[in-house]
């Protein structure tokens, strides 16, 4: 390839800390890729599965869901149960071929641009060695 | 183990004489060949047709949740009389499960027990048996099976036609029932899942064309989920059309996020009846998918689903030590 | 359409006018459209009690009755309640926005065959708009019908559509209108009850007379009670199903109502064929 | 019409000649038989009972395109479907599905989609010459060699392929085939006949459908129809594998700004199938759904189009995970007439 791959990355943030530490990081000037964009959910507990195959279905090489640090949620427990719920997503998708590198999950909180410019950073770089994904992308091949 | 019919059609006719019972849901002969057919008994003379043989694969307590509710006619008092299920240690985990997620309530079921030394698998069966028109009889045999058709007895070893969810069960004894016929039955060595083995030895590319293979053949008859007796939402997610989650077309993309889909809801609480994998109309491997799952939530969360009928739901709960090493 | 075009394709319309029957969550929005292209508004032709498919590119199609009748101009006329995902997408049309019509499908009310006749309609609801094109129609041609009756009830006077049309009906002698609601209101001037009760009140004479009536299946059920102690003959009453439909002309498989398609074989049917439906009042 | 042989060691070639057009034959895939789409130079020897899932999908693919557009535009494109499409080796009991679910797709309005895919397809049939358990085609008008719908029907004779021409399209494919192929005589029609009958004298499931059609709404309300339906699952097995369902849901997808308006099988044991946009659902329960799939094939197709919409291939009875078997199910309506 000789034009560099430009990752899709669809993240979930949670209203509360990640998307407030994305905005700290962008207040404070942190340079981070701008391969990502960015849906806010009230918490990363409400993220559905089904919004991260969604994301794959329609065009995200990569997704990432970020949350309060355990302990730290808005809702007590919120991203405790994200925790379990996506832990088991991210078994099931190797298992069915899906490249972990395409999934990942962080605590950021408010406080943390410079945390959230290394997460991003991070999963930008992996969706790269990835590639772009075609695995079960809704293709118009057949239509 | 000796189950005797006697003994098992004579409860049967108890229970379904109760008064607080409604009907019974057993096992009984089906309309030929190695067919089983589920039963639904409300009297003594439905009782006499019970078996309970190595062809009994289907998990009944399915359907204990699938029954349409409608609407009382006014004036009318609603049913609510008792129903009774026959399970095997499989299926009582699913009804253990459902009493743990309040599906049901304990006061609504009677759950007769059958302990099971392992059932068949229909297919492996036909395989090397052709199947014929005419209904066979099948027995547990010592360590093996005895099928007798026609007046003929054909000794069949276990290992041979026994159903892979068989060979890996840990549970051949009800976990729950409030009736136990019979003698429980020695738990066996299981083997290893070979099966999900097999798929967790490729690498990352392989397994998405091994599965993209299986999900090509999808022809989205919804089976799976229908017969599993853990999917009973009255209105399921990936039915809805407002918003679609998963488009109705029938094309790889779509079958992918449906089984993903559905796996992933069973997560924690899949209780490896194999039933999914059974139905399915295109021999997609189901039963490694769920099978795998359950086995990530036992070794990283040491959770098992239908077997503690006081237990949290594993969704719905966490720990405060739950493995995060994946998080960034 | 006509054979050899594909049915399946509908054709662009502009909302020409729209305004609100109703209020409330499931509003009744009516719309006033023109087909975009000439030679299919002079192609098309429907009358009284057909139906369209109409939808939004992207969203979907609903089958809705057409509520005008082809007496009153080049023009069609919908009123959709807002119900599911694409009756709320075409709640959102405004004045100039584009709807996409195909159609007309079903059968039509033997309006021919009624000549010379007393037309009586009873109708509860939405249930008004399949039945507001035969009023029209009679009104339009009233020198070949005997005289017309309405019945028009609903839960209160808010949910009444085409409430603007009935003051100026009620100043012809050979046309009448009858409103009822449910529950007493401040200012109603007109019956306070039930559809069916008000039937068996204003007690219409069967002689030489056609009994149209839709409306929710209570309604139906209680009114065709009515009807027959009135001494209604099964041949004189008519009424229009619905059922879920998808393509419209009898393929999709899914409207059957026993050995009937609704879009095709109906929506249409007289009493005396659907008593021997078993579906139909399921 | 004339008869031609082939030997079997030509098929390969028969195949080859092919070329230009799509060819769907049944293919081995990891877990028994399915109609596919033939490679360039493949050609399996059509040996197997029957595929899971009919070919019924040649003509009325499970998800099909029917209109291409731009969100929020309102110009409309069709897909185009010109290629000319052989289907090798289909049973006559699909053939004959085919032929079945023609009528409906040309009755009245005709369905673009089917009839233009109809006209391009020859339709290549295989004759059983050992049918399966559940085959009960002789019972609902059918037979192992029936030519309906067919427009070239071959029958293995063992060594060779016998072909018959049944319309002008397998006539024309005779034709392209050249000397690949050799004038049979009375002695392999003898053969035909004498194989015939041993296929049928295989077929030991039968049902007996007399009187049914005219008898089933008399029986709206027996009480066979709460027992055949108590154990279904309300799955879509039955429907999909039947080659003569033909139910469809249409969909519009959106993809970006490329959108489609698609059909896709649909199937009466849904419960969401008939529900209306206000809850209400004219057949609520399994029991109305069975109702209403064995009074469609048996009773309502009757009516309109004089034939019974049941093939009898069996695929229903053998996949139901839950034994309803549409031969008992005929069987206990016949005796409660």
């Amino acid at each position: 390839m000789s034009a560099e791959f430009n990752p899709n990355i669809v993240a979930f943030l949670c209203n509360w800390c990640s998307y407030a530490g994305a905005d700290l990081a962008g207040t404070s000037r942190v340079n981070y890729p701008s391969n990502i964009q960015i849906i806010r959910v009230m918490c990363s507990g409400r993220v559905n599965p089904l919004y991260v195959m969604n994301a794959l279905q329609q065009g995200a090489d990569g997704v990432l869901v970020s949350g309060c640090h355990p302990g730290d949620c808005h809702y007590m427990e919120g991203n405790f149960f994200a925790r379990r719920r996506l832990g088991m997503l991210k078994d099931l998708m190797e298992f069915v071929g899906v490249d972990p590198k395409r999934f990942h999950m962080s605590w950021v909180s408010a406080s943390e641009g410079h945390k959230w410019k290394e997460v991003v950073e991070k999963t930008v770089e992996d969706a790269k060695e990835a590639g772009p994904f075609e695995g079960f992308r809704r293709r118009q091949i057949d239509w | 183990m000796k189950m005797d019919l006697e003994q098992l059609r004579k409860t049967a006719a108890e229970v379904v004489a109760r008064d607080d019972v409604k009907y019974l849901v057993g096992w009984k002969q089906g309309t030929y060949g190695y067919r089983v057919a589920p039963g639904f008994v409300e009297d003594a003379a439905g009782a006499a047709e019970l078996i309970f043989s190595p062809l009994c694969t289907a998990n009944l307590a399915t359907y204990l949740t699938l029954v349409e509710e409608l609407p009382i006619p006014r004036g009318q008092e609603p049913d609510d009389r008792k129903v009774a299920v026959m399970v095997k240690g499989c299926d009582s985990r699913a009804v253990t499960q459902l009493i743990v997620e309040k599906g049901i309530k304990k006061d609504e079921v009677v759950v007769i027990g059958c302990p099971c030394p392992g059932v068949v698998d229909p297919n492996l069966l036909a395989e090397k048996y052709p199947e014929t028109e005419d209904q066979v009889e099948m027995k547990w045999n010592g360590e093996g099976f005895l099928l007798l058709r026609g007046g003929e007895e054909t000794k069949i070893a276990r290992d041979e036609v026994l159903a892979e969810k068989c060979r890996l069960c840990r549970y051949p004894n009800p976990v729950y029932s409030d009736i136990m016929l019979g003698d429980p039955v020695e738990p066996w060595e299981t083997d290893e899942d070979k099966g999900v083995e097999e798929v967790e030895g490729k690498d990352v590319e392989e397994r998405a064309e091994y599965w993209a293979e299986q999900f090509d053949k999808c022809v989205r008859c919804y089976s799976c989920r229908n017969v599993c007796p853990l999917c009973y939402c009255q209105d399921c997610v990936l039915d809805r059309l407002n918003p679609t989650w998963v488009n109705r077309a029938v094309n790889f993309s779509e079958n992918t996020a449906f089984n993903i889909a559905r796996a992933f809801h069973l997560g924690g609480r899949c209780i490896e009846c194999g039933e999914c994998e059974r139905v399915c109309p295109a021999n997609i491997p189901l039963g490694k998918i769920n099978r795998k799952l359950a086995r990530e939530v036992r070794d990283k969360y040491g959770f098992e689903p239908g077997v503690d009928p006081d237990a949290e739901p594993f969704q719905a709960s966490f720990k405060p030590d739950d493995p995060e090493e994946f998080i960034l | 359409m006509k054979n050899g075009t594909n049915p399946y394709i509908p054709y662009p319309a502009t909302v020409e006018e729209t305004w609100y029957e109703t209020g409330g969550d499931r509003c009744i929005k009516t719309f006033k459209v023109v087909f975009d292209d000439e030679k299919v508004r002079k192609e098309w032709s429907h009358l009284p009690g057909q139906c369209a498919m109409i939808g939004v590119l992207g969203i979907g199609e609903s089958m809705i009755s057409i509520s005008c009748s082809p007496t009153e101009g080049d023009f069609l006329r919908f009123s959709v309640m807002r119900m599911g995902k694409v009756t709320q997408a075409l709640h959102q049309l405004e004045v100039g926005d584009k709807m996409m019509v195909r159609g007309p499908y079903g059968n039509n009310f033997p309006v021919d065959d009624w000549q010379g006749k007393k037309i009586l309609t009873i109708g509860g609801g939405v249930g008004q708009a399949p039945l507001r094109p035969i009023v029209e129609y009679v009104k339009a041609n009233r020198d070949e019908y005997e005289g017309l009756t309405m019945i028009y009830g609903a839960r209160t006077s808010g949910d009444l559509c085409f409430k603007g049309e009935f003051e100026e009906m009620s100043k012809c002698d050979d046309l009448a209108c009858h409103l009822t609601i449910d529950v007493e209101e401040e200012g109603w001037g007109h019956n306070v009850g039930f559809v069916p009760q008000m039937l068996l009140d204003l007690n219409p004479s069967p002689e030489n007379t056609i009994v149209i009536t839709c409306g929710p299946p209570i309604m139906i059920r209680f009114v065709l009670e009515n009807l027959k102690k009135l001494g209604f003959e099964d041949e004189q009453i008519y009424t229009t199903l619905e059922n879920r439909m998808k393509c419209g002309i009898g393929k999709c498989g899914r409207c059957n109502a026993g050995n009937m398609y609704v879009c095709k074989d109906g929506p249409v049917f007289s009493y005396a064929v659907l008593k021997e439906i078993p579906e139909a009042f399921a | 019409m004339s008869a031609m042989l082939l030997n079997k060691e030509k098929w390969p070639e028969f195949v080859g000649k092919l070329t230009g057009k799509k060819v769907w034959a049944p293919q081995a895939d990891s877990e028994g038989m399915r109609f596919a789409l033939l490679a360039e130079g493949e050609a399996p020897v059509p040996d197997y009972n029957n595929t899971r899932v009919p070919p019924k999908g040649v003509l009325f693919p499970q998800t099909e395109t029917m209109l291409k557009f731009q969100v929020k535009a309102t110009e409309v494109d069709e897909p185009e479907l010109d290629q000319e499409t052989v289907v090798l080796g289909l049973r006559p009991c699909d053939a004959r599905a085919m032929a079945i679910v023609e009528k409906l797709f040309k009755w009245d309005i005709d369905d673009p989609y089917f009839i233009k895919r109809r006209d391009m397809v020859t339709l290549v049939g295989l004759a059983c010459n050992d049918p399966g358990l559940n085959c009960f085609c002789p019972s609902v008008g059918g037979s192992p060699a029936s030519t309906e719908g067919l427009d070239l029907l071959m029958v293995d004779l063992g060594e060779n392929y016998l072909l018959e021409a049944v319309t002008g399209k397998g006539e024309a494919l005779l034709k392209e085939m050249g000397d690949l192929l050799s004038e049979a005589g009375a002695d392999e029609a003898k053969e035909k006949e004498k194989l015939v009958k041993e296929a049928e004298g295989k077929i030991k499931r039968t049902v007996d459908t007399e009187g049914v059609p005219e008898g089933l709404p008399g029986l709206w309300e027996d009480p066979l129809w709460g027992k055949v339906s108590a154990s279904c699952l309300g799955c879509g097995t039955c429907t999909y594998l039947c080659p003569t369902c033909h139910c469809f849901d249409i969909q519009d997808e959106v993809e970006g700004f490329d959108a489609r308006r698609c059909r896709t099988w649909d199937s009466c044991m849904f419960g969401e199938y008939t529900l209306h946009t206000s809850g209400h659902n004219p057949r609520p329960t399994r029991k109305e759904r069975t109702r209403n799939r064995i009074n469609h094939k048996y009773s309502y197709y009757v009516d309109k189009f004089d034939v019974i919409a049941c093939v009898g291939c069996g695929r229903c009875s053998n996949l139901c995970p839950v034994n309803i078997d549409i031969i008992d199910t005929i069987r206990q309506v016949k005796e409660a007439l």
